[in-house]
């Protein structure tokens, strides 16, 4: 099963369109986007292979392949609008409010020292890695903390949303699900109110084809997943999740429509599970998916769409066009050569800040279980 | 007391107490919001918030749909976004189509988050049996929660502490577990009248009777029974201590260890499921920390371990009663 | 709020079809139809009364004004399918296989003897009064027992309908909730699942406007609820709830549906609550309820126009036409002379058989807890 | 010792013995079929299923939408309508999402019908923690479900008790909630033969280790906690009797106090959160009924009353050790 077609589905790559928020983006955009890309990309695989030289423990949630969801549906965000990554979403976290300058310190998104001290579980991480994984968040940097439980974060991006507008703000929130965790209950608790207060929360699926082990088809029972919004009469919209720049219009159009007061949205980026479930899944998924499926899924790599893209806009000269190439291939194959040096630096920056930051010393296990009541007012 | 009160008696009833905590928190803090089934245009199955929509607007008391894990983790967002919550249950039995909200996403903020976030919420909810409530309408299940580190877990048993527990934990910045007592809500024998911005901190046990010979702990509607049975022993000389614990989570011990010091002698009451229900927990820990104070067996008289069934021969059958207070501590007593 | 009108919704009373499911019934299965609506009616109105006399405890919900939903969901089952009903659809306990004769000991429905013991919380309801009111069912006789958790038998259907198509079976299940039921979580999932897998489960909605004392639009974002089943690609139905006949055919097109394979459905039939949410609140419904909604919501009595219809077919002579009234009444102003002798007679000896019930043995307290399990295989 | 394991080692993992008892038992009850998440084509997260639905199909093994509350639901309508059912949540963490189906409609069933309705569902999990699974694939949540009334609770810590009491649990007529400690799943050093059609009956208790001087109360994988730490014991003297329960409900309290009457100490150990978990429920069910034997306070080690924590000295520095038990024996011995 190849990501499949719909009808609503558009992609950019071969109907450009000036009414389309895409066609706003500057040159200096395309190109900052086209290199989140290869930032997303380099994280990735940057840290299997420090997994595979063993120097890091814990499972990885490859987000290989689906990099486009998440820096096509960031990039138009305001700062101080929220986000609600999981577990395929690592990157979020430093991509969120990126244009504000990765090295800006009071950008509205986490340093990538703050997430390689969350990915090598060190006492610098946002949550002191009390939590693994991406079950990280900033109350400062309107980052929503998930829990392990699918879809769980929902309901709290509306209530996030609801004291939004309570204060008077005009924020949105995206949340990021896979397209299995849509079944949950919870999904459709939080969702059915939002619609029915038109809360400006979007909820983003990335159906990547696969939830573990179990194919869509027998999560959902729609040819799209995001016909779900239907039921809620509500926007549903499907993205090419390969397209970065189709993300980025159908997510802007969907944060548009909730700003301005319309409602929460669904928008569903079709893409493709690169690996296995986690990296502990790798050898399995080759099982239990067939090859066939596995090299269609990813016959579609998003850095070599955008790049075709920014190519036809002329925004690539012959030089930069081709001194990197990371699409196609995989953790193993690709090199620091793939990747711009600037990207490499970055990533190279965070983990070395990581590796110098201390383990939590025992005794932190027994702090933070309330807060101290005096202190309250 | 207060001249708002001056048309009305100045006696009030638990529901009562419970409105007007909410209303002088809602009235003194601009952050607290309200949300729940049926809390806004009807103010609640029993009434509690009764006339707070029409006074706060519906930006502050509202309506939401038939979805408790989306309460809870709407009450979640809305702190995490700077607000304080009340959310009610309509019964607290519900509060399991929400479960997972409350013990893995709110219960954990602040420990997950290494303080960075504090859950100012209050989670409440009519609770308990005897009423013919059944299954579904009778639940005590506060211990469910007592095992989900994270959640404070109070049960006020009279007017003045239901105002001034709910009033303490509106103003806690951790999520407390609010069990309010049906039964209780409009019982005329227990109205009494309450001072103005009156807060009783949580963590305190109070003694309801002072008594040598035995202690008797329990919360909720359960402390009326070991009053009761308190009244009874007498006639046969036994003088009973009746503490009433009103905190679950943090549980007062110094109180009920300072009791065993005179009495040598503990039964728990409630009417929860004995296995692994709060009064084993104080069995426990009296065993474990007190253990030399104790002259004899440290016993609890509790729900059997079954649900709650609706004819009243049944409820009465699988409920602690007077009657059983009354005959263990004289076999206690002569122990 | 009245019962709301929506495009899709078109009543027999106007436009009668020969290619409706209903064109098939005879002159005796329509004047059985409307016996069985006297016969809800009679339930409701009779214990009602019970209950103002003192002869009751326990809380009633009143199905008034919304029979024609039971009695045209019903009608056409084969004894063999399932219902699971719920608090406000008591009467369909004994309406279920009404067909095969009410006084027959084989039928796939309980007996009024059963019922109101129930009612009374006697040893010989069939859950000997353990839970109150609706929360019995029946394993012998296809009936599925519910918690007090809106919407927690759906699940349960589902997974009964898994089973019957295991053991080679062709029956269908009918679960009945309440609009506001389908807010919850299990909702969502109980259907999603029974779509993915076409379960045959028609979820049939009461939509009588309120869900205890909030309006329908708080509770959900679409016109129609049956909007729910776009979600999943379903088939939804909107009956109007108040003509016995539209609810029979479109049930009866959601259960071919689902018999035939083609999987689950959701049919919403408008209503309007007559009183409270149940009789404790009908002082407070008649304020957070505009007198005006109540009126019109209850001016379409289903036995005023079933017998419209009837008499417009020539089912009904003129003295039978006229000799029973109880439409537009209220339990207070009703009397047994409004209704036929013989509705007056069954319900008179299920009250009698339960008066001389006994009350359970407290012992029977703390039995059953667990099953034996030496007498397992 | 069977035929069919002639090609393989006689020797078998825990987690085998689990897919064993499933296997065995979908061959011999038509009756049975088991659903869950990634349990057919996967065959598990961790491989407990594998293979099974290639042997038996899709309709006796299948896989579910990550939708907890409908697969109990589902297992409930379908034991309703004559199954057995094995229902598997992925992890044991997840279940508080479909807790309400647990608890009101699985747990009840057999009570609100009074014995109409039998519900033969094990639902099973991998629980534990140890293993930096953080706060949410950690989880020892037992608590919760035996408070509860209606449900067994089985917590195996060797193969063979996984397999025999696995093959007792789906042979229960009654829901059974099934506690797998993934760690154990593929622990070479407590592999072993296990004799075909092994059966150990639900609520008896094992004595792993025989001793005199303080008896350890254990389940799960702390019980080897214990055992370690009464090897340490012995260097010091001590001699400790190891109790493995097996079952929590129902519990086999014979075998404790039986113990009890030798050495008059006890020791509970679990990995639960303190308050209200099931190891003070065994303090309390033995000071309440063998008072009398106790020469010392009787006392449990459990985890703090934390979640489970990631960073590896924060999980440890929060659960119980070996460190810890010893030392608590020694300071019990000599009190
Ligand atoms: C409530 C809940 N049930 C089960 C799981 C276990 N689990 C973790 S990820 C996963 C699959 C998620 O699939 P999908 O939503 O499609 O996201 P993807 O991993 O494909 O990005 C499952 C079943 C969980 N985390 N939460
Ligand atoms: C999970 C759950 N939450 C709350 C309740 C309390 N409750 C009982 S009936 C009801 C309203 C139901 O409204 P609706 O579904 O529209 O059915 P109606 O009573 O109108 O027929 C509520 C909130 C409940 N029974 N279950
Ligand atoms: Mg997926
Ligand atoms: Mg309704």
């Amino acid at each position: 099963m190849t990501a499949r077609k719909s009808s609503s589905q558009t992609t950019l790559e071969n109907q450009p369109s000036s009414s389309l928020p895409s066609s706003q983006l500057s040159r200096a955009d395309r190109l900052q986007i086209f290199n989140q890309l290869y930032l997303a990309r380099y994280f990735d695989i940057r840290l299997i292979k420090e997994k595979k030289r063993g120097r890091l423990r814990g499972t990885l949630y490859s987000s290989h392949n689906q990099e486009a969801i998440l820096v096509g549906s960031l990039f138009g965000l305001k700062p101080t609008d929220w986000i609600s990554p999981i577990h395929r979403d690592m990157p979020a976290f430093f991509l969120k409010d990126a244009r504000s300058g990765l090295e800006n310190p009071n950008r509205m998104g986490m340093s990538i020292e703050q997430v390689c001290c969350q990915v090598w579980g060190r006492v610098d991480s946002p949550g002191r890695a009390r939590d693994n994984w991406s079950h990280i968040g900033s109350k400062e940097k309107h980052i929503i903390h998930s829990t392990s439980m699918l879809a769980g974060t929902i309901p709290v991006a509306a209530g996030v949303m609801l004291a939004d507008r309570l204060n008077g703000g005009d924020a949105v929130c995206l949340t990021y699900n896979g397209e299995g965790s849509t079944a949950q209950g919870v999904f459709h608790e939080a969702v059915n109110f939002a619609a029915v207060r038109k809360l400006p929360v979007v909820t983003i699926i990335e159906n990547n084809q696969w939830a573990y082990g179990t194919p869509v088809s027998l999560e959902c029972p729609t040819e799209d997943v995001a016909r779900r919004a239907d039921g809620y009469g509500i926007l549903g919209l499907v993205a090419d999740g390969q397209d970065v720049f189709d993300v980025y219009d159908k997510v802007m159009m969907a944060v548009d429509h909730a700003r301005s007061g319309l409602g929460p949205s669904i928008v569903e980026c079709k893409t493709f599970r690169a690996y296995g479930h986690g990296d502990h899944d790798d050898d399995r998924a080759n099982k239990y998916r067939p090859n066939q499926e596995v090299m269609e899924g990813r016959s579609r790599d998003p850095i070599a769409i955008c790049r075709r893209k920014l190519a036809a806009l002329g925004d690539l000269d012959g030089a930069s066009e081709t001194a990197y190439w990371a699409e196609g291939k995989s953790a193993s194959e690709a090199t620091n050569d793939d990747f711009p040096p600037e990207v490499v630096e970055y990533l190279e920056r965070g983990i070395q800040f990581a590796l110098n930051s201390a383990v939590p010393d025992g005794n932190e296990g027994e702090q933070w279980v309330f807060a101290d009541s005096e202190v309250s007012r | 007391m207060s001249a708002s009160q001056t048309l009305e008696s100045p006696k009030k009833q638990y529901l009562n107490a419970l409105r007007d905590a909410i209303d002088e928190e809602l009235s003194l803090n601009p952050d607290l919001i309200c949300l729940g089934e049926d809390i806004g245009l009807l103010g609640g199955a029993f009434g509690v918030t009764e006339g707070l929509q029409a006074k706060y607007g519906t930006d502050r008391v509202f309506d939401m749909p038939i979805s408790e894990a989306a309460i809870i983790g709407t009450a979640v967002g809305a702190a995490l976004n700077g607000k304080t919550v009340m959310a009610e249950m309509q019964f607290i039995d519900f509060i399991s189509c929400g479960f997972d909200q409350i013990v893995n996403m709110l219960a954990t903020y602040h420990y997950r988050t290494a303080g960075e976030v504090s859950m100012p919420i209050v989670v409440r909810g009519p609770a308990g049996a005897y009423g013919g409530g059944a299954l579904y309408h009778s639940q005590m299940n506060e211990a469910w929660f007592c095992n989900a580190p994270g959640l404070k877990v109070v049960c006020p048993s009279t007017p003045a502490d239901a105002k001034g527990l709910l009033t303490a934990s509106l103003r806690d910045p951790n999520p407390v577990l609010f069990f309010e007592i049906k039964e209780l809500y409009r019982k005329r024998e227990i109205e009494e009248e309450i001072p103005s911005h009156h807060i009783v901190r949580l963590g305190e046990a109070a003694i309801r009777r002072f008594g040598s010979d035995i202690t008797l702990v329990s919360y909720g509607q359960n402390v009326y029974h070991c009053l009761q049975a308190a009244d009874e022993l007498v006639k046969e000389g036994i003088n009973a201590e009746v503490i009433d614990i009103r905190t679950l989570v943090p549980l007062d011990e110094d109180t009920i260890f300072a009791s065993l010091e005179k009495t040598n002698r503990l039964i728990v009451v409630n009417e929860a499921p004995m296995t692994c229900g709060f009064a084993g927990e104080i069995i426990a820990r009296v065993s474990e920390k007190a253990f030399h104070l104790l002259d004899a067996p440290p016993v609890r008289i509790t729900r059997l371990d079954t649900p709650v069934p609706w004819a009243k021969p049944l409820e009465l059958h699988v409920l602690p009663s007077v009657e059983k207070i009354v005959n263990l501590a004289k076999r206690l007593v002569a122990f």
